[in-house]
């Protein structure tokens, strides 16, 4: 036997005798055979970007031991101190697999600190080098919405632009909406056969674009009801929203001149719950047989049991939604449907307000640009230049 | 007065929120304003409440028609606001960041002394009927198709055959006939990808423009007040 | 030909292009009621994660236990509530023991259901062979305190009874003590949290049952994390298939199969009637 | 039979009539659906009523200002000024309310709207459509899908009259529209049919036991 294999062997035997001692004391203590895992490394400590401070983000690379299923780590610790040297107290416990995350606990702006994070297994732990210092700071601008920010300058600009040209007198040419052309007809044919009108603004609250879209919309309808002489139903199913139907609904009265003839209660509330809400316009749908439904807003599941109860009453009916899930029940079961942006042209197309018809034609432009950078965007990145699309990362990470 | 702080209001509202999510330090508008719009519509809800009473005692009140569904309705009403707000068990009890109706602690409240509580009528009655009335979805879908998907037209034709396959190609009984789960898949994840995305461009554009306009006084019809 | 005949044929057409929707429903209502009450078992095939989820249970030994967690409510249960049937018998037929818990409230009485449903035609007991521990709140937080005490949370058992008085608890003190982890989960608290915890942390084997919705978001675990996993009501039909019980979701699936079937037909049948009332209106038209 | 099942068998039983109540309104509108329906709305107005008391305005509003944190004034006073809608001389100041949250929500749209419906479409729209290095149907699905959102753009043009070229190409945007309906559409029955099935299976199993 070499000397290398004597050494060799007696280092074994000694390895051998040492594990058994070990595991004589595991046995006694009923705790399995252990060595402390391997250490979490490269941590990087930097203060979290685009936020207003008190953050600390901290990345690692794995323990050596971590590698994910049923293997030794179980757990990283991460613990902060303002000195290089400690103490260093416990912060947050992380889930093995895990190499990044952030402290937010109670971190001072300006303030240095120091971090390490932990390796911990069933029984010991292994500490990583200190990193640091560091220091949370306030940015006053979000880099990673930069690009957030530049659409909503262009578009704004944009639609102010056409605006001020539609101030000016321009005339602005608006293709035809069928469903909004189709919209007095059927408020019209209502009085004809002696029936109300119902108008459905939705089910969702006040802060919902679409629902303002609908409101719009039921102005100029009311207006054209109280011409005829109809009644309008509108079930409201938020509370807010039913105070500004009511405005809405009055003052469409008295522009048509008939304040007299407009009633509170022909607006009123259900109840918040969508299939109660249903349960009553369905309701209404069959006792009131109204000659027009209307269903303008946004709508859930419950567009199609209102447009087949309203289609079975011989209704005619006019939906407009930006629920894309909904629509396809809509145009199944409605005479005419509003599709997503033609519900928010519907304000322009029925009153012809030059201000309102200038940003049709801002939106219009700003699909024009939209095509404009699918082409451009199309070129670069299939001559194999990936930057222009990054543009459009969400957040934004050219720029760091 | 009248005209012009609602419109500040709208406008300042409106930039506040636009600017927090640009402006980091400025992100407790954020929280704070979604929670302040929850707490306003919950006080509202008394509004709706004062209508949806007034509405029914006026039906009851007139002998209208129905009038004697109405009482239901307010005796439902009023049962339901009495079992939850002044039930000394206090009958909403916090649980995980949620309020679960109708326990105790931990312990369910169940039996006869409760089988007309809080709980018990909304499982015994709202659960049912709320799933009995999205059911009849399924029976409205099959009238709505029957109706619908006639192929009157180029594009009718195109939305009868679409439906057809995609819905053959979603059950079991689909995978029997020859190209349909394959047909299925690629009318999901193409031309259905590209319509979509197409509209919701557009909702995107629409609603935002709408926004502005809100936001800088242009549309002003929700406030009933006309120029 | 005299025109009268034309005329009624026409009306007769017509009629049946415009059928009364309620002759619709009708049809509906049986293409769904009758494979729920006689289903055909339509032929379906096993995925992979239910196939791997019924290879591992059936690999468990005999004695075994097994912790089910309820984590649904009525909403769902109709697709949950055939995968806990399945599930339930596979461990009953297996000799495994079962302990119930629920961390949705309603979840503890769903669980009473199934178990005793399940229990039905095997010689099971409980507190012996399975027990029901009730619903507890806290969601991750009362997952990870199993890892140390069960008692701690569950001190008694849905009924009220103490664990001492359970056979079957006595020999079960916390994770360690338990072989394989189900989650049958409508949401949340449910599935991610039971990987998180009893998988990630202390290394139990954990497959789980969800909704259709929420099930490509749960996909991704398996194989790694989860050891199986049933989507759906179609999930539960493979189950049933695998565990060789025609249950609700086999008669369920094949009710879908019918339904979508009669609307197709319904579909076909209108556009054809269509189709002859045209040629028939154009006929006419040429005639005048 | 104890208390307890007494309770959950009239439950059950309530429950199936219910049911049965509304699905009466599929023949046609009934005194059955009538009573179902009034009760439905009734206790659904009272239940949210509560659950907004104990879950918002308790927790959100009122503990927070026993604990004096003054900011809560704020929608407190907006909230009392919605509620000036019901005495007709002071009802002017909803509005104030009204506008506040009109102006956050038309605010935080605009940048979840331009963010998720603009930026990130576009960039899921920009596709590769080189053949090298991909089969060649991946390329054939890319180029259909940038066909489908350009034409389907060029159909919510409203300036622009829908005649000679743009006609054309919205024509093509109404196929792929219509083809997306349908496919949703038909999508969409599995779930329904769910629903039904879920009910009938309440019915004939926990009520008649005949599955």
């Amino acid at each position: 036997m070499s000397f290398a294999g004597a050494r060799l062997l007696h280092i074994s035997l000694c390895v051998l005798a040492g594990s058994l001692v070990l595991c004589g004391q595991a046995l006694c203590q009923s705790a399995p055979p252990d060595t402390p895992p391997s250490p979490a490394t490269d941590l990087v400590v930097k203060d979290t970007p685009d936020d207003d401070g008190g953050s600390v983000t901290l990345s690692w690379s794995l323990s050596a031991d971590d590698k994910g299923g049923a293997k030794d780590v179980l757990s990283y610790e991460i613990r902060r101190s303002k000195s290089p040297d400690g103490p260093f107290t416990t912060i947050k416990k992380v889930l093995k697999g895990t190499s990044s995350t952030t402290d937010e606990k109670k971190v001072e702006n300006n303030v240095d600190y120091y971090y390490q994070v932990v390796t911990k297994d069933a029984s010991s732990e292994t500490p990583s080098a200190v990193a640091g210092p560091v220091r949370a700071h306030v940015q006053w601008f979000n880099l990673g919405r930069l690009n957030t920010l530049l659409i909503t300058i262009l578009y704004t600009a944009l639609l102010l632009y056409f605006i001020s040209r539609a101030k000016k007198g321009e005339k602005l040419f608006v293709r035809r909406i069928a469903g909004l052309d189709a919209l007095d007809e059927a408020v019209g044919c209502a009085p004809e056969m002696g029936k109300p009108a119902l108008y459905v603004p939705g089910i969702s609250t006040i802060s919902d674009v679409a629902t303002i879209a609908s409101v719009n919309i039921l102005s100029g309808v009311a207006r054209t009801v109280a011409d005829y002489d109809t009644r309008l139903i509108v079930p409201n199913f938020d509370p807010i929203v039913m105070t500004v139907a009511q405005e809405v609904v009055r003052e469409g009265y008295m522009a048509a001149g008939k304040p007299e003839a407009y009633r509170e209660e022909d607006v009123f509330y259900v109840t918040s719950s969508q299939f109660p809400f249903v349960a009553a316009v369905d309701g209404i749908m069959v006792r009131e047989r109204p000659a027009t439904n209307l269903f303008i807003g946004m709508f859930f599941a419950e567009s199609l049991i209102l447009a087949e109860t309203g289609a079975s009453t011989g209704a005619i009916q006019i939906a407009g939604t930006d629920a894309i899930a909904q629509l396809p029940f809509f145009i199944a079961a409605c005479d005419y449907t509003l599709i997503g942006e033609e519900l928010y042209a519907a304000s322009a197309y029925l009153s012809r307000a030059p201000l309102l018809l200038g940003s049709l034609k801002g939106q219009d432009w700003m699909k024009m640009f939209l095509i404009g950078c699918i082409f451009i965007g199309l070129v670069t990145l299939n001559v194999g230049f990936a930057g222009f699309k990054s543009l459009f990362d969400l957040p934004l990470t050219i720029f760091r | 007065m009248r005209r012009q702080v609602p419109l500040v209001i709208c406008f300042v509202a409106g930039v506040l929120m636009l600017a927090q999510s640009f402006v980091p330090p400025l992100n407790w508008f954020y929280t704070n304003a979604l929670a302040w719009a929850r707490i306003i519509s919950c006080i509202a809800v008394f509004i709706g409440l004062i209508s949806l009473v007034r509405l029914h005692a006026t039906k009851v009140r007139r002998r209208a028609a129905d009038w004697k569904f109405s009482i239901i309705t307010l005796l439902a009403l009023l049962y339901m606001m009495l079992a939850g707000l002044l039930t000394r068990y206090g009958v909403f009890v916090k649980l995980h960041g949620q309020c679960v109706p109708g326990s105790m602690g931990d312990k369910i409240v169940t039996g006869f002394q409760n089988a007309f509580n809080f709980q018990d009528i909304f499982l015994n009655i709202q659960i049912p009927v709320q799933a009995t009335m999205f059911s009849l979805l399924a029976f409205y879908i099959a009238s709505a198709a029957f109706r619908a998907f006639r192929a009157r037209t180029f594009e009718a034709t195109l939305l009868l055959v679409a439906a057809t396959i995609v819905m053959l190609g979603r059950v079991p009984v689909g995978h029997y006939i020859w190209g349909v789960p394959q047909a299925t898949a690629w009318i999901l994840d193409v031309p259905n990808t590209a319509a979509k995305r197409g509209i919701m461009i557009g909702i995107g554009l629409g609603m935002t423009s709408t926004a502005l306009k809100i936001m800088l006084g242009i549309e002003r019809t929700y406030l009933g007040i006309k120029d | 030909m005299g025109s009268v005949p034309v005329e009624a044929r026409r009306s007769l057409v017509d009629r049946l292009k415009d059928i009364d929707r309620r002759v619709i429903f009708v049809f509906i209502a049986v293409a769904v009621i009758i494979p729920l009450v006689w289903p055909i078992g339509l032929s379906l095939k096993a995925s992979p994660p239910a196939r791997a989820l019924f290879n591992e249970v059936e690999s468990l030994p005999r004695g075994s236990i097994v912790l089910m967690a309820f984590d649904y409510d009525p909403a769902t249960e109709i697709e949950l509530g055939p995968m806990s049937l399945a599930f339930l018998k596979q461990c009953f037929r297996k000799g495994l023991k079962v302990v119930g818990l629920a961390l949705w409230p309603q979840g503890a009485q769903l669980a009473r259901t199934s178990f005793s449903e399940a229990a039905e035609g095997y010689d099971v007991r409980y507190g012996v062979d399975y027990v029901n521990l009730g619903f507890k709140a806290g969601g991750i937080v009362v997952i990870d305190s199993l890892g140390k005490n069960i008692r701690a949370s569950f001190p008694v058992d849905v009924d009220g009874r103490p664990l001492s008085e359970l056979p079957l608890m006595k020999s079960i003190r916390n994770f360690a003590d338990i072989d394989f982890v189900m989650s049958l989960s409508a949401g949340d608290p449910g599935l991610p949290f039971w990987i998180m915890i009893a998988q990630g942390r202390y290394g139990r084997k954990v497959g789980g049952g969800c909704t259709a919705v929420s099930a490509p978001m749960l996909y991704p675990y398996f194989p790694n994390q989860l050891v199986g996993l049933l989507g759906g009501m179609k999930g539960a039909a493979e189950y049933e298939l695998l565990v060789g019980e025609k249950g609700p979701a086999t008669r369920g699936m094949d009710a879908q199969s019918i339904a979508h079937a009669a609307i197709v037909i319904f579909i076909l049948i209108g556009n054809i009637f269509f189709f002859i009332s045209r040629r028939r209106q154009k006929l006419m038209g040429a005639r005048t | 039979m104890t208390l307890e099942t007494f309770s959950g068998t009239f439950g059950l039983w309530m429950g199936a009539a219910l049911t049965l109540c509304i699905f009466s309104f599929l023949y046609k509108d009934n005194p059955f659906y009538r009573f179902a329906e009034h009760l439905f709305v009734g206790v659904s107005a009272g239940y949210w009523l509560v659950y907004n008391y104990w879950n918002i305005v308790k927790p959100n509003l009122i503990d927070p200002l026993r604990e004096e944190q003054w900011q809560y004034l704020l929608p407190l006073v907006l909230g009392i000024f919605m509620l000036t809608r019901l005495f007709p001389n002071v009802g002017w100041l909803s509005r104030w309310a009204i506008a506040f949250m009109i102006g956050s929500g038309s605010g935080i749209m605009i940048i979840t709207y331009l963010q998720s419906n603009f930026l990130e479409q576009i960039k899921s729209t920009l596709v590769p459509l080189d053949p090298t290095g991909q089969p060649w149907y991946v390329v054939v699905n890319n180029v259909i899908l940038l066909v489908g959102v350009v034409s389907g753009l060029v159909y919510f043009f409203f300036s622009k009259a829908h005649t000679g070229v743009t006609g054309r190409i919205a024509r093509i945007g109404v196929v792929f529209l219509m083809v997306s309906f349908g496919a949703s559409f038909g999508y969409t029955v599995m779930a329904r049919i769910s629903l039904l099935i879920g009910r009938l299976y309440f019915l004939l199993h926990k009520c008649v036991g005949v599955i």
